[in-house]
């Protein structure tokens, strides 16, 4: 018990939280300007998996991202055109790009590592550890927040970008409108088609820097659907920080302190399966205190192409 | 004349998608260095190339056509009910606990323990309805999180209150149900059992329900635009709380008759892991909830569950492979293809 | 001549919305182009706006043939286009809104501050009072309005397009605007409106194009016509004047007594001891400028929202806060007041819209299951004998015109034949041939023995129909007057918020 | 190799290889054990001159179907593995009376049936003593996939070796709720070690890829499941406890090519040989660490030794109550 908040659990919460943080993140994009993207997952694992790979090919972490987002971008591209162009019905295609980037993964890893459920090697190298200067330097908040990888100070980063640009800029807006009303932004001559497209690759990107802190920032290693299922709770965090990024910070961050928790719980005397369970009851009491408005528009969308 | 030209494209669609699913497929196949004839030939095989490749086909199609039709129903009237995979597992769990507690067999066990099981699962989608129309949680969020609360739960209580302790292995898992109270086969020697019987009936039932009863048109209504069913005095909360409660009955029935019909016991992870719910809630939104569409897509996309073991069984091509194709075909099918739209890209593009 | 739209032809298929139109347009000219609900005229507008490419056709600006592939190159043009459905974002403020796509900016930044500025002296400079930081979504109908034409103003716009401007306008509104209409032409602008209101068009236009089944039945100088002559090319023959006979004194049917609502959440006053009666035989017209608490009266009545205090009577049942249904059964047949948001399921077929609320009827249905035969036959009677235009009675009502839709539904109500019936706006954006049958069911209806009440913000309207009319402002009844003594005049000063008598 | 079994028509099977399926509840990459039958099979297949296929499911549901087929395909033995396919092996196997099955890690009581089942329990037992002996902070972690009975062979075994030894070590013991989540696992590992574990032994299937990683970060030591995972790690993976199911798979297969196949249960302990914990009961191409040393290697030898003659009970947990 004594073990319950100890200096780590920060440090813990923040590596649990980056990639749905990350991931959802790209869910709020997404679903700012109308799109309501079930596919985080999949995205997250494509990432995940093209990370490692490269990253035994080139031996260089820094390339490997670039290609993790290269490909992803490109695999989102896939998703945009099915959703945007095809007009295919957005929670189909985003379970169907899950599953067949669970597919194509595990296709990969066979044809190209002949291994099955995990590759991993020693010489490989992951993603260093920042010790941020100042930060470092502050005795008691070096320890929670210093040490972290790149990726993670990076989630931040993209938070507060993410925040400026649909606050400040005018590109934002224009995300904004065709989110509230396609049909209005098209009529003012603003390419609809044109800016979702950028969101669901925006999405591409951070869902690709979500699953290589995964596989090259927690872990130097890839598995057999590795994500376990975090795009689908990116996508709660999406949701209950109404795709505000700030929200999402904090719906991402309660869920990945909640886990931290649960795992020190584990030593008492409560069936584990309950301790389990804590982050997601714990996220549906939060939904009484923040509600839900935001979605319901992106929601409406995919329920029109439904029916 | 008119109707008849929405009804081939109505066809055009999935034709075309099943060609570009299986071209890509094609692709993937040369890949791993197979014979494309031989692998597709397999597939069809495991699917429904004899009797007992067709009956396990149907077999496997049960709980998804049952969770599709809860899927549907929900639709129907306005709600996305994510939750079905929650719904499934409370439904077979209970009726896994129930089926072994009661002191008789037979049929009236069978009864008992279904409904049990369809009512637990019924309230647990009734819950979810209950926090949105009564604090305003998104069902959306809350029917998602509450598969995980579900799975983890039901496998607390076949771990810890409900194990069976009598075989050897520690699985997490209730015991057998007694031979008098199973869901009898349909075809001796086949699986197939008298679940899918209730899953045609079903589906013909809400399919009844919905096209032809006042009810059915309540939901209809509601699901099309809430404000004009208040306007012309539907009950939006009686309607959504029983809509949804069907939703949860119905998607836990496909755990029920699963449990009764084809494991004879909960085990962990059984009806989660092969995720019948999501491909019963694909079903359901490729065929626009509607009841017989849904069963008619469930048993295709069960079908290439099945076809994929049998390219498994017989070729080198790795069972990945199945999983690709069978995602590119459900990508392709929910695309809106159409003449119109071919038609119209062509215009643009000249 | 500015513009040109020479031999423009339109097809959906095998459906030609357009035939070969001839139009022009002139500087400094106020264009009205009238014609029934589906004549094609906003098909002809939205090509001239590039949202729709003319499938033959050519349109000339300023002696040179143009094509317009996207409202970019529109507004490129100087044409500006203020649409019948608002193309506004709700989130959005006023500046917001009215600069969108062509946002003052600090290099990416957005200036927000420079926006309301600007569009602060835009409004200031065209006469228009509004404040720039309001939330477009709380702002009246008649803000929005404003914040579409100060969009194409902000956008720098020659020609406006004005598509039905005035449906949604309170009487006060619309003068306001056509006079700012007329301000607009004198500042170099020219427009082109498009109205069903004949009125309108007499008192501000100086040509009007007419349209008919997508083709030009002529093109007038204003001076030199009438109503008379505008209709008969608009409906292709005489309107019928329908008088109202004399009353015939007959029970009370609805009874309101001191009725009051207060907003939950604000704890405003909506409505404030209301009391009133509608007898047999007679229609009695609620006038006033909306969001003087008529929505919220018909909620009252219609068992959609609830009352703090009074009552609600009708045919002697008490119904003070019960359900829609009960009130329904007691004898209530409802025109809504925004046939999208209440009155209809856009998606459904004709037969599910035209069933709500008749399904239970023991006609249509045994023990829960309805009989398919009967409802078939009763919708298809019914289409046919209020003149609702469709292929079929299983598309889906999202396909029909904002005229025949409206057919749909009051055929719907006043075919139940209750006791009451409650028209609310029943003439909203309705041609004028669909507005003279509308009239003349609830005349009938009427003369039947039934009680209609009629709230409608079209004087006209009330004038036309009602054996009495009363006035709200602010959510009280502020006056009542027998058909004979009510005008057009008395009744503006009471709308107003002025005193009478 | 599909054709031979196809083509392969009974008039003609006397002359033909016998053929074997080694069918599985799951896609190998699950469990590495996979691999070992797989593998063990295939070795003994060669030697006996017998055709073997190996058939994956996607999902412990397809294995009952994948069973039916293997017996309508006419394969001579048909060998699988792990509880998930206890029930349906029990149902085909009652149905097909006269055909060969074999089970390992599981036990289905049916005279046509072979299973194997193993004390894993007796090996977690020394890993806990070998762990409790090194420990320097006395405390020492295990990090488990799920909270389910069947690991308790793991968790309650290493829990009592650890106390046989030790009996002040704390242990801490977590769960990480998925089978597959290393990222989890890594964390929990972390987690143990702030809070004094300097040993924290992987039971996370291929979650313990995670532990291991967290390891050799952090510098505290771990040991591996099934196979010798020193290899990999020997600085800090420093054990491996052993599950040699592909000696068991060699066995049933061999026997069965040799014409010596008998049915019936058979159990595999330390004193089969069918587990073990590396150093200790089976040499390993890595050094010994010196957080372990041979003094205490000797001393867990010894109750090892004294578990084979009974003098040591450890009892299979899922039969304590
Ligand atoms: N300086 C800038 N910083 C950030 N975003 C910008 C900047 N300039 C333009 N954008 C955004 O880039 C996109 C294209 O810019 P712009 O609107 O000027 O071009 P356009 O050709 O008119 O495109 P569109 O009409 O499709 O919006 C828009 O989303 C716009 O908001
Ligand atoms: N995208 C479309 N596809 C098919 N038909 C269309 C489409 N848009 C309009 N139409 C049809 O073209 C005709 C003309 O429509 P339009 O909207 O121009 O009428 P309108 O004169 O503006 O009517 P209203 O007075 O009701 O606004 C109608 O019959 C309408 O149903
Ligand atoms: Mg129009
Ligand atoms: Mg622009």
């Amino acid at each position: 018990m004594e073990s319950l908040f100890d200096l780590s659990l920060i440090n813990s919460t923040l590596r649990m939280m980056a990639p749905l943080l990350l991931a959802g993140l790209g869910g709020a994009i997404c679903s700012r300007v109308g799109v309501f993207n079930v596919g985080l997952d999949g995205l997250m694992l494509m990432g995940a998996f093209l990370g490692i790979a490269a990253n035994a090919y080139t031996n260089n972490v820094w390339l490997a991202i670039l290609i993790a987002i290269i490909g992803t971008t490109i695999f989102s591209a896939l998703y945009g055109y099915m959703m945007i162009d095809l007009q295919a019905n957005m929670i189909v295609t985003g379970i169907a790009m899950n599953f067949l980037s669970i597919g194509m993964t595990t296709f990969a890893l066979r044809t190209i590592f002949d291994v099955q459920g995990a590759y991993y090697n020693n010489e490989m190298q992951g993603l260093p550890v920042w010790e941020i200067p100042v930060i470092d330097s502050i005795p008691l908040v070096g320890n929670l927040l210093s040490g972290q990888s790149p990726i993670v100070y990076l989630g931040i980063v993209c938070t507060i970008l993410m925040y400026i640009f649909f606050k400040k800029s005018v590109a934002g807006s224009h995300f904004d409108a065709v989110g509230i009303n396609p049909t209005a932004a098209k009529s003012q001559g603003i390419k609809v088609r044109r800016i979702q497209y950028l969101a669901v690759l925006i999405s591409g990107i951070l869902c690709a820097l979500a699953g290589a802190q995964l596989s090259l920032g927690q872990v130097t290693m890839f598995s057999e659907n590795m994500t376990a299922g975090r795009g689908f709770i990116a996508l709660v965090a999406t949701m209950l920080g109404q795709s505000n990024p700030i929200g999402v910070f904090l719906s991402s961050g309660l869920f990945g302190f909640t886990e931290a928790i649960s795992i020190r719980l584990q030593g008492l005397n409560v069936p584990t399966n309950f301790t389990l369970m804590l982050p997601y009851v714990i996220t549906i009491l939060a939904m009484f205190i923040f509600k839900d408005k935001n979605q319901l528009s992106a929601l409406k969308n995919s329920a029109g192409s439904s029916r | 004349m008119n109707k008849l030209k929405t009804n081939a494209t109505l066809f055009i669609q999935p034709i075309l998608a099943v060609i570009v699913g299986l071209l890509v497929g094609t692709i993937a196949i040369m890949l791993s260095g197979e014979s494309v004839a031989v692998t597709y030939q397999e597939m069809w095989k495991g699917a429904f190339g004899n009797l007992y490749f067709l009956t396990n086909t149907l077999e496997r199609a049960i709980p998804i056509i049952l969770a599709g039709l809860g899927v549907a129903f929900a639709f129907r009237a306005g709600f996305f009910n994510l939750g079905a995979e929650g719904q499934l597992v409370m439904g077979a769990v209970t009726t896994a606990i129930i089926t072994v507690s009661l002191p008789f067999q037979g049929l009236l066990n069978m009864i008992i323990s279904i409904v049990a099981g369809m009512l637990i699962a019924g309230l647990y989608s009734f819950f979810a309805g209950w926090m949105e129309q009564r604090f305003q949680i998104n069902l959306l969020i809350s029917t998602l999180l509450l598969n995980y609360i579900a799975v983890l739960f039901a496998g607390y209580l076949v771990s810890e209150p409900f194990r069976d302790t009598s075989s050897a292995g520690g699985v997490p898992q209730t015991v057998m149900v007694d031979q008098a109270s199973r869901l009898p086969k349909l075809i001796t020697g086949m699986n197939l059992h008298y679940g899918f019987v209730i899953a045609i009936i079903l589906a013909i039932v809400i399919a009844f329900i919905m096209k032809r009863t006042t009810f059915g048109y309540e939901v209809k209504m509601l699901g099309q635009n809430v404000f004009f069913a208040q306007y012309g005095g539907i009950n939006r909360k009686k309607t959504m709380f029983i809509s949804l409660l069907i939703s949860g009955m119905l998607a836990g029935l496909a755990g029920s008759v699963e449990v009764l019909g084809m494991h004879y016991r909960f085990i962990e992870g059984a009806l989660s892991n092969p995720q019948f719910a999501w491909t019963g809630l694909m079903a359901a939104l490729l065929a626009n909830s509607n009841p017989v569409g849904t069963t008619i897509v469930a048993i295709f996309l069960a079908a290439l569950d099945t076809g994929s073991l049998g390219v498994e069984r017989n070729t080198d091509v790795p069972n990945s492979i199945s999983g690709i194709i069978q995602a590119v075909l459900i990508l392709f099918i929910s695309a809106k293809f159409s003449f119109e739209f071919l038609k119209q890209r062509k215009k643009e593009g000249k | 001549m500015l513009l040109e739209l020479k031999g423009i032809t339109k097809k959906y298929g095998d459906f030609t919305a357009n035939d070969h139109i001839d139009f022009s347009l002139n500087k400094q000219e106020i264009h009205a182009i009238v014609g029934e609900n589906g004549a094609g005229k906003t098909t002809l507008m939205r090509m001239l706006y590039g949202m729709e490419k003319p499938t033959s056709g050519e349109i000339v600006i300023a002696g040179k043939s143009k094509t317009i592939d996207n409202p970019n190159d529109a507004i490129a043009l100087g044409i500006g286009m203020v649409h019948q459905h608002f193309m506004l974002f709700p989130p959005f403020t006023i500046a917001e809104n009215v600069v969108f796509h062509h946002e003052p900016r600090k290099s990416w930044r957005y200036d927000r501050k420079k926006a309301a500025e600007e569009v602060s002296q835009l409004a200031k400079k065209f006469g228009m009072n509004i404040d720039p930081l309001q939330i477009v979504g709380d702002a009246p109908v008649g803000i929005q309005q404003r914040v579409e034409i100060l969009k194409v103003l902000y956008q720098g716009a020659d020609v406006i397009i004005l598509d039905e401007p005035t449906a949604v306008l309170t009487p006060l509104e619309v003068k306001d605007l056509l006079a700012s209409l007329r301000e607009l032409v004198k500042m170099g602008k020219s427009i082109i409106l498009i109205t069903h209101k004949l009125n309108e068009v007499m008192a501000v236009s100086d040509r009007v194009t007419v349209l008919r089944d997508g083709k030009v039945t002529g093109t007038l100088e204003t001076r030199e016509t009438n109503p008379e002559e505008l209709s008969r090319l608009m409906v292709g023959r005489e309107l019928k004047n329908n008088p109202l006979p004399e009353k015939v004194k007959g029970k009370e049917v609805l009874s309101i007594k001191n009725v009051s609502m207060t907003d939950k959440d604000s704890g405003k006053s909506l409505l404030e001891n209301i009391s009133f009666q509608v007898q047999q035989g007679e229609i009695v017209g609620i006038a006033g400028v909306s969001g003087n608490g008529q929505s919220e009266l018909i909620q009252a009545i219609t068992g959609l929202a609830s009352v703090q205090n009074g009552s609600v009577t009708l045919n002697g049942t008490e119904l003070t806060n019960q359900s829609v249904k009960q009130i329904r059964e007691a004898g209530l047949a409802h025109i809504p007041e925004d046939r999208y948001l209440w009155g209809a399921a856009k998606e459904a077929s004709l037969v599910d819209n035209m069933m709500m609320t008749d399904y239970v009827k023991q006609e249509f249905q045994k023990s829960g299951v309805l009989k398919l035969k009967n409802i078939r036959k009763y919708v298809t009677d019914s289409i046919k004998k209020f003149n609702v235009k469709t292929t079929s009675i299983d598309t889906s009502a999202q396909f029909l015109s904002g005229g025949n839709l409206q057919k749909l539904i009051a055929a719907r109500e006043i075919q139940k034949n209750t006791p009451f019936l409650l028209a609310a706006e029943p003439t909203r954006g309705v041609d004028i041939g669909a507005m003279e049958f509308i009239h003349e069911q609830l005349i009938e209806k009427r003369n039947n023995g039934d009680a209609v009440l009629l709230i409608s913000s079209e004087l006209s309207e009330i004038l036309a129909l009602s054996d009495r009319v009363l006035v709200m402002y602010e959510g009280k009844i502020a006056g009542e007057f027998e058909r004979n003594e009510a005008s057009e005049e008395k009744l503006s000063i009471l709308m107003a918020g002025g005193r009478n008598e | 190799a599909e054709e031979s079994s196809n083509g392969g028509e009974s008039e003609a099977s006397n002359e033909e290889a016998k053929t074997v399926a080694v069918v599985l509840t799951d896609q190998i990459g699950v469990n590495p054990f996979f691999q070992q039958i797989s593998d063990g099979a295939t070795k003994a297949a060669e030697e006996t001159g017998l055709e073997v296929n190996v058939i994956e499911s996607s999902d412990p549901t397809e294995i009952e179907q994948n069973l039916q087929v293997a017996v309508a395909d006419g394969y001579d033995l048909i060998l699988t593995a792990t509880f998930d396919a206890v029930d349906a092996l029990t149902r085909v196997a009652e149905q097909n009376p006269d055909q060969d099955f074999a089970i390992i890690d599981a036990v289905v009581d049916l005279p046509n049936v072979k299973s194997a089942e193993f004390r894993e329990y007796e090996a977690s037992f020394l890993l806990g003593a070998t762990a409790g002996l090194s420990t320097q902070t006395n405390t020492v972690g295990i990090v488990l996939a799920m909270d389910v009975p069947l690991l308790d062979k793991y968790k309650v075994g290493f829990e009592e070796g650890v106390a046989h030894v030790n009996s002040e070590a704390e242990i801490l013991s977590s769960y990480v709720g998925s089978f597959e989540d290393p990222a989890k696992a890594k964390e929990i590992a972390l987690q143990q070690h702030a809070n004094g574990a300097d040993f924290i032994a992987a039971a996370a299937a291929v979650s313990d890829l995670g532990v291991f990683e967290a390891a050799a970060e952090e510098g505290f030591y771990t040991s591996g499941q099934d196979i010798d995972r020193t290899v990999n790690d020997p600085e800090h993976i420093v054990l491996s406890q052993l599950k040699n199911t592909d000696v068991v798979a060699y066995d049933f297969v061999k026997e069965y090519g040799e014409g010596e196949f008998t049915t019936g249960t058979q159990s595999f302990g330390l004193a089969e040989g069918g587990v073990g914990v590396t150093f200790v009961t089976a040499e390993s191409e890595s050094e010994l660490s010196d957080f372990i040393g041979q003094e205490t290697i000797d001393e867990v030898i010894a109750i090892k030794d004294q578990i084979i003659s009974g003098e040591v009970e450890v009892q299979n947990p899922l039969e304590q109550e």
